[in-house]
């Protein structure tokens, strides 16, 4: 079982669904601990991508296409700190993915990669409240199953199960990296808005996988 | 939610529209990526300035694009950083020559996509150097956080360093001005009511009725703490004095002084704050040699004000002075 | 009523206070009784320009205060027309032997307290002409009543006969420079929220979440009527239409559009207004050869915004384009 | 009975108690139809005449004198349009009563001198709903009582029961006059707050002629 080109499209129409869908959460956990933009800044960069999408004269042939064509997009349309942090993130998926098909050793290379790119970007360690505290046990729990032999779509089921996770436990943690660390010590007890859409996206990775 | 608006997707082009059209003797813009410069274009064999951020901080940016201060600014959605497409042509529109300075707010966002827009202008071959405003005493810690964000202070930045550019210094001149500015100036804020972002559509935070936020940014954000509404004369004392201290203040120096209005506050209560703050920094021996009084770096409708102290010397002072004609900023 | 003031009593004292320390280099004010007058005294030969009124408009007078404008501005308590015993002494203070012009918007208040203030100016010998600003066209049937209230047209008014009197005009002339500005400026306002007089601590008239007053003044006063909130551009029309209207404005004319904010309007809503108002005055074929946009005659911090349409000719023109050294007008 | 320069302190000390203990009341009925200053401006003129009066070195000696004290401490300090109205009103009154005493002829004398001040600034008739018509009731009763041979406390009494009536007759009233003129057929069913301060400042004069 692998992936392919068709699941990375059905990828980011879910990804703008959802998104699109908990806009107003977004902007509700963002008005709290940042500046209220988060759910409107992606459901912006997430309906240019699919208009995008739309008007492509051919289909993308691989899924590092589609990858770069958000990445590209979200870059040029989101803005803040998540424009070029998502950005970033599609951008090195899209780079270790030039194949036709994605096995779990792809799922877990295109993860890897994502992070490190918000990594490098944004310089936030585990524990700062951001979304790294997603895309981190996101990628632990799709090592995990990878090694333990699952196939993608499992691989990936198990990395949106991380990242919720993650996102959950961000909630008691002191913001330190992100608007939210200007707050101090009243940024506890909020969910970091980063956190919840990154989960919001690899629940929509792993649905588009058992589609 | 009251506002004279439209469709709120369209605040920014439509009131960028409106700017431009007011002031079409000192402004042009560009519409898709949206930035707006200098009618004329670039000043050849002149420093560029470049600066941008989120929407809803008006004047800022593009009401100080003119002589003596600004070539180009890019606004980016409500208080969301513009994006690197839009960036990137704003730093080459400014570009006589001699380079282009980036001035940039300290946001992440803010910081990222400039990163990136600058990379993309120096593939076009402008020569690009950026600072970093961070004049906001409120965040503390900053060395173990995103850092100090870059508030009202930034106006200073942008007047200095646009009378060096304009007066003919290089690129490296230019920036050290702009980052002696940065060194010397110090800000601190009060929200007494918070701003509504027209996509959020309700306020960016709920506040009682007798409680007001110290510390506060320029995005909307709640601040540090909450303490209960006071007398202009303490609030405005609390304000002075974590600038001063953080400023390291000294009797017999030279600053100057500017109280800043976040949208929503009546002039009359800014003067009443300039009043105390001034009081308060003579009873430092520090002498007010420069003022400034108004909303220039604001929030939305947001009801609070901010005081900023840069501190002089002879140099800034001189460049304060000189000529500047931008649409909100004129001498 | 959270208000960045000390005791509501002395609001207008303190706020006066730091206006003139922070542009010392164009005011100064007498305190007992309290007016605002030019650096330097009455210029000698030149016609002298008083204006006043309550409080809670600023900048609106003092702010306008300067080379081309101004000589003297007298500040009642807020909303409250001043007294003749602070009217008279500032009448005398700009009197550089020419004589003086009062421009009194037109409210009872003011009408009769500079009515009196004059009459004890005149008996110290100085040559004093009033004109009464009424360019509010908000308010109709204006023959049977207290008739049109002065609004954000003074501004246009100071700004003109200011030009006029500083090029050496006799009193007749800058009275009739001052007359014909009033008889070609039109108002008309709009508050999306009320203000709160310091004094009287809670809101000028209460307004549910998704209700207007078209058609207000600038004391809190209510508006002609209320309406359902509409997209700024229907609101727009509603307001430049009357004020075109009115005017009686023919195509192929030439204009000044001045989008007044109330106090608490982001500019951003501002420039939309302006875009709109500016379209649809091109729609009638006149055109918009000078603009100004800002809070220039506020109430506290109302939400809202008025719009204003001044006749120009070339004299007119030439006059706005003359050179103005105020706190909040200068070029 | 006649009243002296005694009575005429007393009731400009009971003007500025219940002017003063009027404040809201007539601060919110200004708020309604107004710009919310009349309970203000009164309050702060009335409190700087009980100041002047405090500060003389030697005591009025007639009733003239008093009135010409408040004339002109109200002009200079009250502002708006109350003040140059009420100004007058006092400047007019202090000119016909230079005796010691005032007899009922008097006060019909004082009481219309002062409404024909009001009338000759603010150049309002009856019916604009303004404290002309609380002022001109007041003088009709006056004139009643006098010719009915009623002694000079008698004649405040009536005086001050018509301006009562005629405070309350305004709130029917679509006002042509003042501020409230601007608000057009919204100006209806409200009390004019300048007739009501009228209402006051007679009934003050009445209790200090009782005293
Ligand atoms: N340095 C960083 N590293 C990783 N993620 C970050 C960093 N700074 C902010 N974020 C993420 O970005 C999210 C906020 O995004 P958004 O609201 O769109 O941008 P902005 O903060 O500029 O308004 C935060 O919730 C956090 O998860
Ligand atoms: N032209 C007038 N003639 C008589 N009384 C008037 C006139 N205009 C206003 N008034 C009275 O003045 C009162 C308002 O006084 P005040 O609130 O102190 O002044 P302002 O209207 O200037 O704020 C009104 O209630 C009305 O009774
Ligand atoms: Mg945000
Ligand atoms: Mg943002
Ligand atoms: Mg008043
Ligand atoms: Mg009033």
């Amino acid at each position: 079982m692998t992936l392919d080109v068709d699941w990375a499209v059905r990828w980011v129409r879910a990804s703008a669904a959802t998104v699109t869908e908990h806009r107003e959460e977004l902007i509700e956990l963002d008005r709290q601990i940042g500046d209220g933009d988060h759910g409107e800044n992606l459901t912006r960069g997430f309906t240019a991508v699919i208009a995008k999408l739309d008007a492509l004269d051919a289909p993308p042939e691989q899924v590092g296409d589609v990858l770069k064509l958000v990445a590209t997009t979200l870059m040029s349309t989101v803005g803040g700190a998540a424009g070029p942090l998502y950005g970033t993130a599609y951008l090195r998926a899209a780079k270790v993915t030039a194949s036709a098909q994605l096995n779990s050793a792809g799922v877990v290379a295109l993860l890897e990669a994502a992070t490190e790119g918000i990594v490098a970007r944004g310089k936030a360690r585990p524990g700062e409240k951001t979304m790294v505290d997603a895309w981190t046990p996101a990628v632990a729990a799709a090592v995990a199953a990878a090694d333990a032999g699952a196939p993608p779509s499992e691989v990936l089921a198990a990395a949106a199960a991380g990242a919720a996770e993650g996102a959950q436990a961000t909630i008691p943690l002191l913001a330190t990296k992100g608007r939210a660390s200007y707050l101090g010590e009243r940024s506890i007890g909020h969910l970091d808005p980063g956190a919840r859409s990154t989960e919001l996206i690899l629940a929509a990775a792993a649905g588009a996988a058992v589609d | 939610m009251k506002k004279l608006i439209n469709d709120p997707q369209n605040v920014v082009t439509e009131s960028v529209e409106g700017f431009v059209l007011a002031h079409a003797d000192i402004v042009t813009k560009n519409d898709d990526p949206l930035f707006v410069s200098r009618v004329g274009g670039a000043v050849q064999g002149k420093v560029g300035l470049v600066s941008g951020g989120g929407s809803g901080h008006e004047p800022l940016h593009a009401g100080f694009i003119g002589v003596g201060m600004l070539d180009a600014a890019v606004p980016g959605a409500m208080f969301t950083s513009p994006t690197p497409d839009q960036i990137a042509p704003a730093l080459q529109a400014a570009d006589g020559g001699a380079g282009v300075l980036a001035i940039v707010k300290n946001y992440t966002g803010d910081v990222l996509n400039f990163e990136t827009g600058a990379e993309l202008a120096d593939a076009e071959g402008v020569e690009v150097a950026t600072v970093i405003v961070n004049d906001d005493v409120a965040v503390e810690n900053s060395t173990w956080t995103a850092g100090r964000r870059g508030v009202a202070g930034t106006v200073l930045v942008e007047k200095l360093a646009g009378a060096a550019a304009e007066r003919g210094d290089d690129l490296a001149t230019v920036t050290a001005i702009a980052q002696r500015v940065i060194d010397n100036v110090r800000t601190m804020g009060v929200a007494l009511t918070a701003c509504t972002v027209p996509h959020a559509g309700k306020p960016s935070f709920d506040l009682p009725e007798d409680e007001i936020e110290i510390g506060i940014g320029i995005h909307g954000e709640p601040g540090r703490h909450r303490i209960p509404l006071a007398p202009a004369d303490e609030i405005t004392a609390t304000l002075l004095d974590a600038v001063a201290d953080d400023l390291a203040l000294a009797a017999g120096e030279q600053v100057l002084l500017l109280v800043n209005g976040m949208g929503g506050t009546p002039a009359s209560e800014l003067y009443i704050v300039y009043r105390q703050a001034r009081a308060l920094l003579e009873a430092r021996g520090a002498q007010v040699a420069r003022s400034l009084v108004g909303n220039y770096t604001t929030s939305l409708e947001m009801q609070g004000a901010s005081v900023t102290v840069l501190r002089l010397d002879d140099e800034l002072t001189g460049l304060w002075d000189a000529p500047v004609h931008t649409a909100a900023l004129r001498w």
